[in-house]
C-alpha cells in the first residue's frame, strides 16, 4: 500500500541499455505491472544480488509498452553494478513508489525544467503532459554540450549549458520560459532558484532513503512551516515554497554541475 | 503436516515467532505488500509522551552490511498515537506492543499508565537505549540500576507484558538482563542497535547529522546472535532476539541459541515481504527435520 | 608532489600510517605479494610467555561483511620468537612491535621484560581483550582497574613504547581510554575484534569450536570508527585507529575522526596488497585536496 | 612468498564452462603465470565483487596453456555465483597456494582415488604423473553413475558406485589397486578409510580458510603427533598418517557422498 495506490514487486529483466549523454545512460527492463501504472515523478526501488544491502531508489524516465526505463550515470558502488549488467539479467523492482507530479485539469501549458540527471523524470512528464493535451516546454540544462541528454519530448525545446556549448549560457533555470505549470528536477541548487522564480512549481527531490515505502523515516524532508516528511511516501514532488531549502543537504549525484 | 509455530512470549500467544522491530514498521500501515497474517506480533515505532520531531537529514547512511539510522526518535506523541493508530491495532489478528521512551523513569512510567487499557495496545517494549536526562546524559541501558528503575516502575503503573529491549553496548549483558528479570520484566529482547560513525571525505565531518547513529543489518547478525543467547542464559524470562534477521536461517540461528521468537528490522527495508518469506522458511525447516511443533527445535542452551 | 605521509606514533617514527595488524600478519614474513616499503608499522601475532596450541578447527567463519575467528592465541611462546622472528625484524626498515598476551598483570610484565632490548622488538601492543585468570576470567579490556594494572606493570619493565589495544565491547570506551593513559600508556590501538557467535544448523550449535570468536571486516567499520573516535577525544596520546579498513577511504575516516594511524586486518586476507594499495590511496586523497602532507588533513574531533 | 615459490594475483577472464556430472562443472579461465608454475594438489584463492568477503578456495583441477581450471558444484552462495558467471567475466585468482602432491623420483605406478568433487586435484596429477613416467591409474567413485565425473585421465580406470550403477558397488577407497605411490581426495570420512589402507598415502584434506597465505591460522588441521598446522601452507597435502582425523571437522562440499 502506498497511501492505497498498489506497489509492486517483481524480478524485472534487463531488456536493453543506451547512452543518452556522456557517461549517462537509460536502461530498459521488463516491469509491466510498474509501466501500466506509474505517474510521471514516481520512482522505483531496485535492488540485485550479490549487491549493496539497500536498495538504490531511480525515477521512471519512460514507460514503453511493458517495459520502464531509468536514466543514471556511475556515481557509487550502486550504479556501477547496475552499468556493469546485462540484457537478461534481473533486477528486483519495488514500485511506483511516492507521489509523482500533479498535472490537474486547469493547466494549459506547461514547463519540464531539468538540470543534467534531474531530466529523469521528464520523458514521462511530458508524455503524461501532452496525454492531458497541454503544450510542453522541454528545458534542459548541464555543465557543457556533451552532458546533455540527447533525448527530449514535447512541443518546443530549450537548451542551456554552463560553458555556452549549446543552448543559452547559464542554467535552465534561467533559460526557461514562463507557463502555467512548472515542473522541476535537479540538484537542490537549482530547485532552490525555481523555488526562487517559481514558489508553486512541483519539484522532485531526492534524499537518502532507506525503505522507499514510509516506514524508515530516513528521508526527511524539512518543511518550511517546521518539521519533516519522508520523501518516498508525500514526496518525492513537493510544492517548491513548501521546501525549507537551507535544511535540506545536497545530494551529489543528480546533478552533472553540483 | 505444517508444523505447529504458536509461542507464548510472555503472557502474550502468537501465531509465529516473527516479529516487526520498533522503527521498522512504522505503525503498521504502510508496508507495502506487508502479509499481516505472517506476523506473530508487531512493536511499534518508539513513542514519547510528547510529539517529537525527529534529526535533521542525513538520517541514514548505508555500511557493509548494514545501515547506521539517527531518526532521533521523531513521532506523534501519545495522544496522537491512541488516537490515530491503536484503534487500527484493536482490530488486527495480532498484538501490536509499544516501544515506550523517555527521560526519566518517570516519564516511561507516565506513558505506560496512558496506554494501559488503551484497545489495541497489547503491551509494552522499553527501549532502555534512551539518554537519562535527569542522570547527566547516561544511557539507562548501560546501567543496571537505572535500567532496573526504569522496569520497576513501567511494571508499577500496568498489567500489561512488559519486554525490555537492551542495548548491545555494554561489557555484560547478562547483568542488566538479570537486573531487569528482577525488576519484574516479562521478557527481554536482545538487541537494539550498536552505536557507529561514518565520516563524509568531502566535508571531514560525519555523514550523519547527530554525528552518530544505530547501527543495524545483516552485519551485526553474530554480535546480536551472541548477546541474545548471553541474555537468554542469565534469565528465565524468554528472551526476543533481534538484529540482522534476513533469511529464515537467521531467524532459526537466534531461536537455536535459545531465544523464544524473533523480531525483523532493517531486512523489511530491502524486501517488504521479509517477515512471510522467514515464517515460511522457518515452518519449511521444522518440517524438513520432521518436527511437529517449534518447541521441538533443539536449543543450544548451556545455562550460566 | 607526493604527499608527506611520515607520523609519529608515540615515540615510533612512521614512514606512513598504514600499520599491519597483530594476528592478520603472522611474523611478516608470510604475506605473499607484500609491498614491505609501504608498511609504517608491523604489530606481531599475538604472543603469551609459552607457547599455545590453539584452538581445535572449525576456527573462522564468514559473516555478512565480516568474519568471526577463535584462533586461540596459537603461537610459538616468547623464546622461540626471539630465537626465529626478531632476528628477521632487525633488518627490516620498520618498526615491528609485539602484541603481548597474559593471564595475569604479572605475566604481561614478564613478557615485556624479556623482549625489552631484543633487537628487533621496537614496541609493545598489550592485547587486553585477555581473559583475567587471577579475577575468574572476568577481561582486563572492561575493567579500568585490571587495565590499568596491566599498563602499569608492562610500563615499570620497559623503556619501548607501549601501546594498549582497547576492546569494544565495553559501555564507555573513554574510561578505559584514561585509565591506561593515566598509567602510563603511549598510545591506543582502538579497537579489537567484537564478540560473536554463529550457530550451525546441521548440528543445532555453535559453528566454531570455540563457540564464540571476534568479529573483524568491513561490517565493523562503523562501529570501529565511533570508538576510536571516542577513545580519541578522552585521551592526549595518540589513537591508532584499527576495524574494517579495506580502502583508502576507509583508512580516512578513521585518520579524519582522530586517528594518527591506522592498522589493517581482515582486508589483508582478501587482498595482500592491501596496506600498499591503502597507503597510495591516502596519498592520492592528500594530494587531490591539495595537502602537503598527512598532518595538514583536516580533523573531526571536538573535546570532550 | 609461499614457502619460496611464486604466488600470483591476477585478473583471470573467465573462457569457458562445461558440465562433467550432474551439476558439476569445470571453469576455464585465463591465468598465464599460474598455469605455468601449479602443481597439483596446489589451490587457487578466487575472489570477485560483488561478492562475498572472503575468497573462495578450489584446486586446479587441469592447466590447458594459459589457462587452468576448477571443477565445482553450487553449495553454497560463492559457488552459487561463481556458477553465475559467464565468459568474459573476471576473477581475482591468487595463486598456486600450499604444496601440492610429491611424486619424486622413485615410484613407478600411481593410483589417484577419488570421491565425488575431490576428483578436483586429480587430472593435473594425472598429467603430472605422466610426464614424470609413471603409469597411472584413475580411481572414481560417487553416489551414483550420473554424480560420476566424466572426464579421466591415464592408463587405466575404476569406477565405484554406492548404488552399484556404474563399476564397482561401493567406495573408491575398496576399489583401488595397490600401486608405488597413493594420492588421495575426497570426503574426510573416505580420506580415512584411506590412512587406514595406505598410511604413506598423500592426500588433499581441506579446511575452512581465511587468506589462504598463512597469516590467520584459521585452516588448523589437527596432526597425530599433536598441535596444529595451515591447509594453505604445509597441507593441503599430507601424508595420511599424520593426521588426526577424530579432530578434522568434516566438511560437506567436496563429497557428494558425505
Ligand atoms: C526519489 C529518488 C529518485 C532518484 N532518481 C534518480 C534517477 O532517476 N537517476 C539517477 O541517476 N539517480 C537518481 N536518484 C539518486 C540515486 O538513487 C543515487 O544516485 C544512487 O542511489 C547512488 O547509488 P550508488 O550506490 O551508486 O552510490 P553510493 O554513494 O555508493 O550510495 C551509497 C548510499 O547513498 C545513497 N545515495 C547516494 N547518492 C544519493 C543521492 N544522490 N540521492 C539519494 N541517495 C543517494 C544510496 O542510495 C546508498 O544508500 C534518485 C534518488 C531519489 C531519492
Ligand atoms: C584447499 C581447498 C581446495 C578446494 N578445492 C575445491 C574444488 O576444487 N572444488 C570444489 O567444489 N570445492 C573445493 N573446495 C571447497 C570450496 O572452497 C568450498 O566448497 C567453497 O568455499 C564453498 O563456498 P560457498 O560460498 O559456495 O559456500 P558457503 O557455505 O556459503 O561458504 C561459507 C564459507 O565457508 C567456507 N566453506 C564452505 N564450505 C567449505 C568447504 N567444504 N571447505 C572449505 N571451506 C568451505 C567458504 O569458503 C566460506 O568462507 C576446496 C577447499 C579447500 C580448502
Ligand atoms: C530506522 C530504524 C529505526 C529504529 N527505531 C527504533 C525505535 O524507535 N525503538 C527501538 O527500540 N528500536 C528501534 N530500532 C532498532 C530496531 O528495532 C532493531 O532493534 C535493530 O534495527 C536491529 O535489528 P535489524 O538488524 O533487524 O534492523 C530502529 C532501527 C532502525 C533501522
Ligand atoms: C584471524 C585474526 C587473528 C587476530 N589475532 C589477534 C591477536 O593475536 N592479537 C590482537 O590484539 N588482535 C588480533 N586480531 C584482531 C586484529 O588485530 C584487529 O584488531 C581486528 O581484526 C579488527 O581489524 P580488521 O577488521 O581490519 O581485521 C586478530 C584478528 C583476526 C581476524
Ligand atoms: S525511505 Fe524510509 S520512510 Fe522514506
Ligand atoms: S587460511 Fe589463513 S593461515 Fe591458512
Amino acid at each position: 500500500m502506498n497511501g492505497g495506490r498498489p506497489t509492486f514487486l517483481s524480478e524485472a529483466a534487463i531488456t536493453g541499455r543506451r547512452e543518452v549523454a556522456r557517461g549517462m545512460f537509460v536502461i530498459t527492463m521488463h516491469a509491466p505491472e510498474i509501466a501500466g501504472s506509474v505517474r510521471a515523478g514516481q520512482f522505483v526501488n531496485l535492488g540485485w544480488s550479490p549487491g549493496p544491502l539497500l536498495r538504490r531508489p531511480f525515477s521512471v524516465y519512460r514507460v514503453d509498452g511493458e517495459q520502464i526505463e531509468v536514466v543514471l550515470k556511475q556515481v557509487g558502488v550502486g550504479t556501477a553494478q547496475l552499468l556493469a549488467m546485462r540484457a537478461g539479467d534481473r533486477l528486483s523492482c519495488l514500485g511506483p513508489l511516492g507521489h509523482g507530479f500533479e498535472l490537474g485539469a486547469g493547466p494549459r501549458s506547461v514547463v519540464l525544467v531539468s538540470g543534467g540527471l534531474g531530466v529523469a523524470p521528464m520523458p514521462l512528464a511530458a508524455a503524461q503532459a501532452a496525454a492531458a493535451r497541454m503544450r510542453v516546454t522541454w528545458v534542459h540544462g548541464a555543465r557543457s554540450s556533451a552532458d546533455l541528454c540527447s533525448e527530449w519530448h514535447g512541443d518546443a525545446a530549450v537548451w542551456a549549458t554552463d560553458d555556452g556549448s549549446r543552448g543559452a549560457t547559464g542554467t535552465a533555470v534561467a533559460a526557461a520560459p514562463e507557463a502555467d505549470l512548472v515542473l522541476a528536477c535537479g540538484p537542490n541548487r537549482m530547485l532552490q532558484a525555481v523555488a526562487e522564480r517559481w514558489p508553486d512549481a512541483q519539484v522532485a527531490v531526492e534524499t537518502y532513503m532507506g525503505c522507499g515505502t514510509g516506514v524508515c523515516l530516513g528521508c526527511a524532508v524539512p518543511l518550511a512551516r517546521g518539521g519533516y516528511d519522508r520523501a518516498c511516501m508525500e514526496g518525492p514532488v513537493y510544492r517548491a515554497a513548501a521546501i525549507d531549502w537551507s535544511a535540506l543537504p545536497s545530494h551529489l549525484a543528480y546533478a552533472v554541475t553540483a | 503436516m505444517t508444523p505447529d509455530l504458536r509461542v507464548e512470549v510472555a503472557g502474550l500467544s502468537l501465531r509465529g515467532p516473527v516479529i516487526a522491530a520498533s522503527g521498522t514498521f512504522g505503525y503498521g500501515t504502510e508496508v507495502p505488500l506487508l502479509e499481516r497474517r505472517a506476523l506473530g506480533a508487531m512493536v511499534s515505532k518508539g513513542i514519547f509522551l510528547r510529539a517529537r520531531t525527529g534529526t535533521p537529514p542525513p538520517r541514514i547512511v548505508e555500511t557493509p552490511g548494514g545501515m547506521l539510522n539517527a531518526i532521533g526518535l521523531q513521532g506523534p506523541g501519545v495522544d496522537a498515537l491512541i488516537r490515530d493508530h491503536a484503534p487500527r491495532w484493536a482490530e488486527w489478528d495480532f498484538p501490536v506492543l509499544v516501544n515506550i521512551n523517555g527521560e526519566s523513569p518517570a516519564e516511561y512510567g507516565e506513558l505506560a499508565a496512558r496506554l494501559d487499557g488503551v484497545p489495541g495496545v497489547a503491551g509494552f517494549e522499553i527501549n532502555i537505549s534512551c539518554p537519562n536526562v535527569e542522570q547527566g546524559g547516561l544511557y539507562f541501558g548501560n546501567d543496571p540500576r537505572a535500567a532496573a528503575s526504569v522496569t520497576e516502575t513501567v511494571r508499577k503503573r500496568t498489567r500489561l507484558p512488559v519486554w525490555v529491549k537492551l542495548t548491545p553496548m555494554v561489557s555484560d549483558i547478562g547483568v542488566i538482563a538479570r537486573a531487569v528479570e528482577s525488576a519484574g520484566a516479562d521478557a527481554l529482547c536482545a538487541i537494539n542497535t550498536f552505536v557507529g560513525m561514518s565520516i563524509d571525505l568531502s566535508t571531514f565531518s560525519p555523514r550523519l547529522s547527530f554525528r552518530t547513529g544505530g547501527l543495524s543489518g545483516p552485519a551485526i547478525r553474530p554480535l546480536a546472535v551472541h548477546l541474545a543467547h548471553q541474555a537468554a542464559r542469565a534469565v528465565r524470562i524468554p528472551v526476543v532476539g533481534v538484529g540482522g534477521i534476513a533469511r529464515a536461517e537467521d531467524a532459526l540461528e537466534f531461536l537455536i541459541a535459545g531465544c523464544a521468537a524473533v523480531q525483523v528490522g532493517t531486512a523489511t527495508f530491502v524486501n517488504p515481504r521479509t517477515i512471510a518469506e522467514v515464517n515460511a522458511g522457518i515452518a519449511g525447516f521444522l518440517e524438513s527435520k520432521g518436527f511437529e511443533s517449534l518447541s521441538d527445535l533443539p536449543r543450544y542452551l548451556p545455562r550460566d
